[in-house]
């Protein structure tokens, strides 16, 4: 099995994915420990093709032993395979966040989350290693569907969120489709390696710009790009908390990870994307600053975490606008640590309403004793998400600011360092109320008599915490290990040509 | 092996000794005792790892380590130098005796939530530690961001409104000074890829002069703010409500200490004092200290807070430091990295003495304070020992890095800095004297008897007093501050040959 | 419970018209080879002649597939698909690679056969699911 | 000019159809109408892909009988298939929009997006 | 707020017949996609899959992942259009 280890990535969790309706007939614990085994094997998997990669160079594997490009191969590379490895990584630990959190629900409906749950993962793996534009077509829709799905189970106010955004996402997939209509016109090819060949040799301008343009505003609809972001706030806070903290984790790094595929190694020569990023890199500076000061103006924590979202996505964005070594480090560095840090985030605003119902922030006086681990890792990835040392997420904010500082791009620095301040506001107002304000008179006394009760408990379900946990140490260790993901990986991850 | 091994990466343990303390701290929420036999095991082991270094620092060699990478080029990279080493030597020594007065106020004064208050007091001293021994920008950016982290708890310490609002000033300040120090470390980085602290400078000739400038201002902006240099001040007297341990040891010593420290590191290692000659920007600098020290001091005069007269001279003395590394001629930088130790012993001994007051007699203005000195002899002995030290009078700590200061201006020929220090050096006295006075002879209302501050309030701030004496006599005392000065400014100043005086 | 909306034409109608229908889907799956047709055609044709049986008749016609029944014949006609894929890799070959699985045949006639099977399962998957969207759609209870 | 025309009015048409389909998802108020235009635009693309595969003279890409012609002689095969898969995915959307509009319409009682947003808000 | 789309657009349609004429004409036997990849599924479809029909051939066997990523596609559509409708009728808790 060990050489079909690419194919292992998507397909067993899209098997089992499948198969669980019938499974969840039997019995729901089997659904579940099915979905955990799959994710595994997944993860498993994305681990030895990344190592594979790393030793032996990039990883074509031709599905249903055609060649490209008449037939449909993945690509492991030392990005794509990082990227399943996180993909794969933080949907198991979802899941097992998920477990506890669904268990009120009927064994019916847990079934067909479960189910929802692994094709999304499973879509999104594919949309990560597949080397065939087409194809990643096919996988963006698997997951997006099943995301409208997942975002729709959180009641009433969410299914009109999922519906907005199954208008947008599937404009923005019939925007992409459109795009790569105009690739194949132009050259006839869907394989993006052929299609990187092929491309600089075509004279044809206008349809190039057209083209591209019709796919990063595609994909930049589904990363929630500034100006592209509206569906977001609105289904980032009113999905159920593990679909959220999905969602918000990977699922927009995956559409980033596809504007950076298709512009750096499909339409790398032909001198539309730079145009293009151009255009990104300005929406994306004005995204973070837009987002920053919409996420200070929340009351309820998970909008506030959603605009924050749409202000980190933006940060994705400018490294990858910004073109130069550095900027890209920062750019897939951020993924990386943005996806860890945000999904962590938002497990914990999940399980602080699970817990006791809150979601606004004004409300947390005395969070700290009540979940005195969960808010513990909340201020490790609050720190992470301003950027400061030694978290994860100073390192990326730190490759981005020297790429900006390369480039010669002050405005992009200005912009960084302002959104970091303002970031900072944000957070640390969650972190004041939660550790230093004080509950109203009534309050008190009926905390103090929660509190007497809760100390002999456990704060959160096992199950639960320990994503959280989980999470924030990973938080911690991206950050210490920075230089080794750059050096082992992310090194390789840059487009051919670059030093 | 293993003797190597730990002997190698002593700066590695000096930093992490604390840290690890932080979490045996943490761990051990209501066991008081072992909490704080942690803090205090762990402030002795610090000292005693970096005095072991000393001997071979004296002799000239450099102990490094590098344990991780931190970016292309890179490392987290640890050394001890003659320079970092004064700074090292000198807060960990003053932890040891913060830590005893620590357990002494904090039973006494009852604040709670003191499991955090010990943890974040030892990630703030492996932080402080850290940028002492940091031997490239980068390092030292990551610990000094550690250090604002750390700190921030210990200010709004007291959570009451007063104390919640100094904590929001506080991290104001330093967050956005943090960004334009990170911007500036950066371009750096760019500008010089991959150099470490090198003595003598390195950015020469390695970017244009407008580009150095604006370096250089990022750089005083960025270091200005924790070194208090006006008008980015503001949030130290605000930290006052902060308390009195955290005021003595981190807004005296550690934390506005790490700014002037910064400055240090800039002005010797890198760009060099010959470098900030040539890009003209050494004078500008040297005027805003100049001005700093002189309205900090006009201030301190008028405020009536014990802590906040205190903090307004801290403001006043860090501009020493400050106008040392400006002027840039040896004996003004030996001054300034002197400055650095006598202003350490002279004002954590002053801090101390408010903070045993306010928790004996609960008093902490100066016009309460009548008739003290017949109550608390020894704590108003000390407080004297320490006032006459920070004035300057000769033969006490505060006098040699004046007296060398001052030479320094002379020697690059700029003496109309003595008459600031001069002049400074009668505002302190102005502002420090009626404190004393009041405390001998100022006539209370009641009658009070003799109420000494309990021992492990009393023997610290004995202590310091007592050190800082002996340094004004003998400034080798002990633990070698003066010699380790006069090497690390040998070694800035060896480098940059052409300069007037060369060596000492 | 509904209200069937049949009436004599229409039952007579229906009753005729079904199993020309289910040929006819069958027909559209193994004839995919060789015209056109395949398995999602074949699939849309076998539902809907099943949704028309229940349009017409109601529920109480016992072979109106249930919504239960639809989800699992729709899950396990795509676990078909996937599990020849699957197959293909244990008899050593790539991922849905169908040369390699153990038909007695020339390659391509052993990889028409494979080309079959996952039609099969495409054509069940279809068909179940249309069923599934259709019951729900109409609101009707269980 | 006359041939430029024939050539590429497919390509206009398929342009305005798509232009339309944004106006309907842009300027009608009513959801289901949004989601009926989506598929109008999602019928555009792939009109347009099967645009691409047209050869002039060409036959339906089959072999009948086991003759193989010219290349030529076959419409390109691989558009096709590729809008099958369009198709679906086009059908699964609209089931998904529609579930998610019958649920709408359930909660809400009306389908205007106006209407529909203001209950939400209010909505808890 | 209708004007400015129909503006717009009006707009976009120009864009998109100017970028059509660089596009092969329609029917055009030598544009990219008639003589790149789509020679082989003609010429080689039944030698090597054994179908006749060469969308067959394409559909299921050349692309035949993306054939099954369509299934999947309905097969989540089902899915989806189930838990939303079901959790409709969720108990309360």
């Amino acid at each position: 099995m060990t050489a079909n280890y690419p194919a292992l990535i998507v397909i067993i969790p899209l098997a089992v994915a499948v198969i669980t309706p019938v499974l969840g007939r039997i019995s729901i614990v089997l659904a579940q420990l099915s979905a955990a085994a799959a994710l595994l094997v997944a993860f498993i998997s994305s681990l030895g093709a990344l190592q594979h990669a790393l030793a032996e160079g990039s990883w074509h594997y031709y599905f249903g032993g055609w060649a490209p490009p008449w037939g449909i191969e993945y690509v492991i590379d030392p990005l794509s395979g990082g990227l399943a490895t996180l993909v794969s990584f933080i949907g198991l630990l979802v899941l097992i966040y998920a477990v506890p959190h669904l268990a009120t629900k009927p064994a019916r409906e847990n079934t067909y989350f479960y189910t929802l749950y692994l094709l999304c993962v499973a879509g999104l793996l594919g949309m990560v290693v597949t080397g065939d534009v087409f194809n990643l077509y096919v996988f963006l829709e698997i997951s997006s569907l099943a995301a409208y799905a997942l975002i729709a189970f959180g009641g009433s106010r969410a299914t009109v969120a999922g519906y907005r955004y199954l208008l947008i996402g599937t404009a923005a997939a019939c925007l992409y489709l459109l795009g790569i209509g105009y690739l194949y016109a132009l050259t006839g090819s869907l394989n993006m390696a052929d299609l990187a060949e092929l491309l600089p040799a075509v004279d044809a301008p206008t349809a190039l710009v057209i083209a591209t343009v019709l796919i990063v505003i595609g994909l930049g609809i589904k990363m929630a790009l500034f100006p592209l972001h509206g569906w977001l706030p609105d289904a980032y806070s009113s999905a159920p908390a593990p679909v959220t903290g999905f969602i918000a984790a990977v699922m927009a790094k995956v559409s980033a990870y596809a504007i950076y595929r298709i512009c750096f190694f499909v339409l790398k020569d032909t001198g539309t994307a730079i145009i293009a990023l151009n255009m990104v890199g300005w929406m994306a500076a004005a995204g973070i600053i837009f987002g920053s000061i919409m996420a200070i103006a929340q009351n309820d924590l998970w909008r506030m975490l959603a605009y924050s979202s749409v202000a980190q996505m933006c940060y994705i964005a400018l490294g990858v606008a910004l073109g130069n070594t550095y900027g890209i480090y920062g750019a897939l560095l951020h993924i990386l640590n943005h996806a860890v840090t945000k999904g962590c985030l938002f497990l914990i605003a999940g399980s602080i309403a699970w817990k006791t119902g809150i979601r606004d922030i004004t409300q947390f006086a005395k969070m700290c004793r009540k979940m005195p681990w969960t808010m513990a890792v909340f201020v490790v990835a609050a720190l992470s998400m301003i950027g400061l040392p030694p978290t994860a997420g100073f390192f990326s904010k730190m490759y981005l600011v020297m790429g900006s500082v390369e480039a010669g791009a002050w405005g992009y620095v200005a912009v960084l360092v302002a959104s970091s301040l303002l970031t900072a506001i944000y957070f640390f107002r969650v972190i004041e109320y939660a550790y230093l304000h004080q509950p109203a008179q009534g309050e008190a006394v009926k905390l103090e008599q929660e509190n007497s009760v809760m100390a002999r408990r456990w704060e959160l379900p096992a199950s639960m915490l320990m994503p959280i946990i989980l999470l924030g140490i990973g938080v911690l260790t991206l950050g210490v290990l920075s230089e080794k993901i750059i050096a082992d990986v992310i090194q390789f991850a840059l487009p051919w040509g670059m030093p | 092996m293993t003797t190597e091994f730990f002997l190698a990466n002593r700066p590695l343990w000096a930093v992490l000794i604390s840290l690890v303390a932080a979490i045996v701290i943490l761990a051990n929420d209501r066991r008081h005792n072992i909490r704080e036999a942690a803090t205090l095991l762990a402030a002795v082991g610090k000292f005693a790892i970096i005095l072991s270094m000393m001997p071979a620092v004296l002799a000239g060699q450099i102990i490094e380590t590098t344990p991780l990478t931190l970016a292309p080029g890179i490392a987290l990279h640890l050394r001890a130098d003659a320079c970092g080493l004064v700074f090292a030597l000198l807060s960990s020594f003053l932890w040891i005796a913060t830590s005893v007065y620590n357990i002494g106020y904090m039973r006494a004064l009852k604040y709670g939530h003191e499991t955090g208050y010990y943890a974040c007091f030892a990630v703030a001293l492996s932080s402080a530690i850290g940028i002492a021994l940091s031997a490239n920008l980068l390092t030292l950016f990551i610990f000094y961001e550690i250090l604002t982290l750390a700190t921030y708890p210990l200010v709004f310490h007291a959570r009451t409104k007063e104390a919640i609002d100094g904590g929001h000033k506080y991290l104001v300040y330093t967050l956005a000074a943090g960004q334009l120090l990170l911007v500036a470390i950066i371009w750096t980085m760019i500008v010089a890829p991959g150099a470490g602290f090198t003595a003598g400078g390195f950015l020469a000739g390695k970017a244009p002069v407008a580009v150095l400038q604006v370096l250089f201002v990022l750089f005083v902006l960025g270091f200005g703010v924790k070194a208090a240099v006006m008008p980015l001040h503001d949030w130290l007297p605000t930290a006052m409500v902060a308390p009195t341990p955290v005021s003595a040891l981190l807004h005296a010593v550690a934390v506005v200490k790490a700014g002037a420290f910064g400055f240090v590191r800039v002005a010797g290692f890198v760009f060099g004092p010959a470098l900030i000659k040539d890009i003209g920007m050494g004078p500008l600098l040297a005027w805003l200290a100049s001005i700093t020290i002189i309205v900090a001091s006009l201030r301190a005069l008028s405020e009536d807070g014990l802590k906040r007269r205190l903090a307004y001279s801290t403001v006043g003395q860090l501009s020493y430091v400050v106008l040392g590394t400006a002027i840039a001629s040896p004996l003004a930088f030996l001054g300034a990295i002197f400055h650095i130790v006598a202003h350490a012993f002279m004002k954590i001994t002053l801090f101390f003495c408010a903070g045993a007051i306010y928790a004996t007699t609960h008093k902490e203005n100066v016009s309460e304070m009548k008739g003290i000195g017949r109550q608390m002899p020894l704590t108003m002995a000390a407080f004297t020992i320490g006032s006459i030290a920070i004035v300057g009078t000769p033969f006490w700590v505060g006098f040699v890095s004046k007296w060398n200061l001052g030479f320094g201006a002379l020697q690059a020929g700029q003496p109309v800095f003595i008459a600031i220090l001069v002049l400074s050096a009668l505002l302190t006295t102005g502002y420090f004297f009626p404190i004393v006075y009041t405390a001998y002879f100022g006539s209370s209302e009641k009658e009070l008897s003799y109420h000494e501050a309990k021992p492990s309030l009393l023997y610290p701030l004995l202590i310091t007093a007592a050190v800082s004496f002996i340094l004004g006599i003998s400034p080798n005392f002990g633990l070698n501050f003066y010699d380790l000065a006069i090497q690390a400014v040998n070694s800035v100043f060896a480098a940059s040959s052409g300069l007037s005086g060369g060596g000492l | 419970m509904r209200q069937r909306y049949g009436s004599l034409i229409l039952d007579t109608t229906i009753r005729l018209l079904v199993p020309f229908y289910l040929i006819y889907g069958v027909y559209a799956l193994v004839h995919g080879h060789y015209s056109p047709g395949g398995g999602f055609q074949a699939g849309v044709v076998l539902g809907a002649s099943i949704i028309m049986v229940n349009m017409v008749q109601g529920d109480s016609v016992t072979w109106g597939v249930s919504k239960q029944t639809a989800v699992l014949v729709a899950s396990i006609g795509t676990f078909i698909y996937a599990g020849i894929g699957i197959a293909a890799m244990i008899w050593g070959g790539n991922y849905l690679d169908y040369g390699v699985l153990p038909f007695r045949g020339i390659e391509p006639e052993v990889r028409a056969l494979g080309t079959l099977g996952i039609e099969t399962g495409v054509t069940l998957g279809v068909a179940g699911t249309f069923i599934v969207i259709f019951n729900l759609l109409i609101g009707r209870e269980e | 000019m006359l041939t430029t025309a024939t050539g590429y009015v497919n390509y206009w048409l398929i342009s305005i159809l798509m232009l339309v389909g944004f106006y309907g998802i842009i300027a009608t108020e009513n959801l289901l109408k949004k989601l009926m235009a989506l598929n109008v635009i999602s019928v555009a693309i792939i009109i347009f892909y099967l645009n691409l595969g047209q050869k002039a003279g060409s036959n339906v890409p089959v072999l009948f009988g086991e003759e193989l012609g010219t290349v030529a002689a076959y419409a390109n095969p691989l558009p096709h298939t590729l809008m099958l898969t369009a198709i679906v995915v086009g059908v699964a959307t609209t089931g998904v929009g529609l579930a998610l509009l019958y649920r709408i319409y359930n909660r809400y009682g009306t389908l205007e997006e106006t209407d529909v947003l203001k209950e939400m808000r209010s909505d808890s | 707020m209708k004007k400015v789309t129909i503006a717009v657009l009006f707009l976009l349609s120009f864009l998109f017949v100017f970028a059509s004429l660089d596009l092969a004409p329609t029917s055009d036997l030598n544009s990219p996609p008639s003589t790149h990849v789509s020679p082989r599924y003609i010429e080689m479809g039944y030698k090597e899959t054994g179908a006749l029909n060469m969308v067959t051939a394409v559909l299921a066997d050349y692309r035949g992942y993306d054939t099954l990523g369509e299934t999947t596609v309905i097969f989540t559509a089902g899915l989806a259009c189930l838990l939303i409708i079901e959790s409709r009728r969720k108990p309360k808790r």
